[in-house]
């Protein structure tokens, strides 16, 4: 298991490879990765604020209850702070299980827990000056199938 | 005397990141009574508790939490990770 | 949408970049790997039979109603036949999509349907001998919640 | 004239992955009928119908479907992919 908060940006495939290179015993492997949506237009920059200490602790103990609930042979959470431009990555998860359920289920449970759980703040950047990210509502309900 | 953190537009409002605090608040709630009652900018920084959220030593709590032994109070909103 | 039937072995790192590079408006790549499950000591070999022409047929059905379904910038599917070693990539799923839960879920369908609705045969080769691999019924079953 | 092609084990037991049979069978469960009747290996093939699957010209079809203007039939078990 494997956790980074970072300032600096990450190679998805990189990561992708190393990471399912040591997962002897898996037949799954399931990676998520969040990117600033660049929608051509109003290339939106974006500034993410984290509470250091406090991030590596949550995204921590979301890790240990994925592992305890599932049965994964390996997990990974990279999450950048700092400023990101449209297009880029901002975190990436990955799973790996001895079978595609666990994979999935364990990928989407870290997703909806460092949504709401992991200090993090967003901030929308664009010609039309700067917009803190307000929390959805579904993702605070997307907690409940868990 | 408690570090008390700041973040997002909670930060942004109060207009500083952290500071040391001479408090006897009991809970949380009194906490942000005595800062609210400091300064405009706190009270409007603490205006809407339904948007706030605390964390007590780096785990998340809530407002009528007890302040015995803590040392680092952090008051922002809901959180954007992901 | 990219769908590639082929022997040789890919690079996931490397599809997963390519893939990720070009998903303009999108927030949310996921990416499935399905591996030759390697458990140290009887390392099993696997031989992929396919039906050339239904297989291309079959899958690109399925992908049009992930597109149908959900709302996808771009999605891919590789997969392999012929003889792989134990811990090879045996195929691999990308979804890039606004938001994650479309990501996830067309991911997630993708793999339901590749599993039991292309025409893919398994057959595992051990110290033991050579055995098909069952269809399971939980794979069938898993075809219900879409 | 059909093309009947065999995948997995029910090519491994019939000991050929396709051949051109001459039929007049109307339906598939007709056509397995009459390959059933030729020979052992056949009717060894063809013994449990639920482990099978049949595409009718690389469509997954069922066992009643007619064979009027098909030109291709294959025969399989459930598919393991992914």
């Amino acid at each position: 298991m494997r956790l980074s908060v970072q300032a600096e940006a990450f190679d998805l495939g990189a990561e992708s490879n190393a990471f399912a290179a040591h997962v002897a015993g898996a037949g799954a492997v399931v990676t998520f990765t969040g990117l600033v949506r660049d929608n051509g237009g109003s290339l939106a920059a974006m500034e993410i604020e984290h509470y250091p200490g406090m991030t590596e602790k949550a995204i921590a103990a979301i890790m240990d209850q994925a592992k305890a609930r599932w049965s994964l042979v390996d997990a990974l959470v990279i999450h950048r702070y700092g400023r990101l431009a449209g297009g880029e990555a901002i975190m990436m998860v990955a799973t790996a299980a001895p079978h595609r359920a666990d994979a999935f289920a364990a990928a989407e449970f870290l997703m909806d827990y460092l949504k709401s759980r992991a200090p993090f703040w967003k901030k929308e950047l664009s010609a039309d000056g700067a917009t803190w990210v307000a929390a959805k509502g579904e993702d605070e309900a997307a907690l409940n199938r868990w | 005397m408690i570090d008390v953190l700041y973040f997002a537009w909670v930060r942004e409002r109060i207009g500083l990141p952290r500071e040391k605090v001479q408090t006897d608040a009991a809970t949380v709630a009194d906490l942000i009574a005595e800062l609210s009652a400091r300064e405009e900018r706190y009270a409007l920084a603490f205006s809407d508790l339904a948007a706030l959220r605390v964390a007590l030593d780096q785990e998340l709590s809530s407002f009528d939490a007890p302040l015995a032994g803590v040392r680092e109070v952090a008051f922002f909103p809901p959180m954007t990770g992901g």
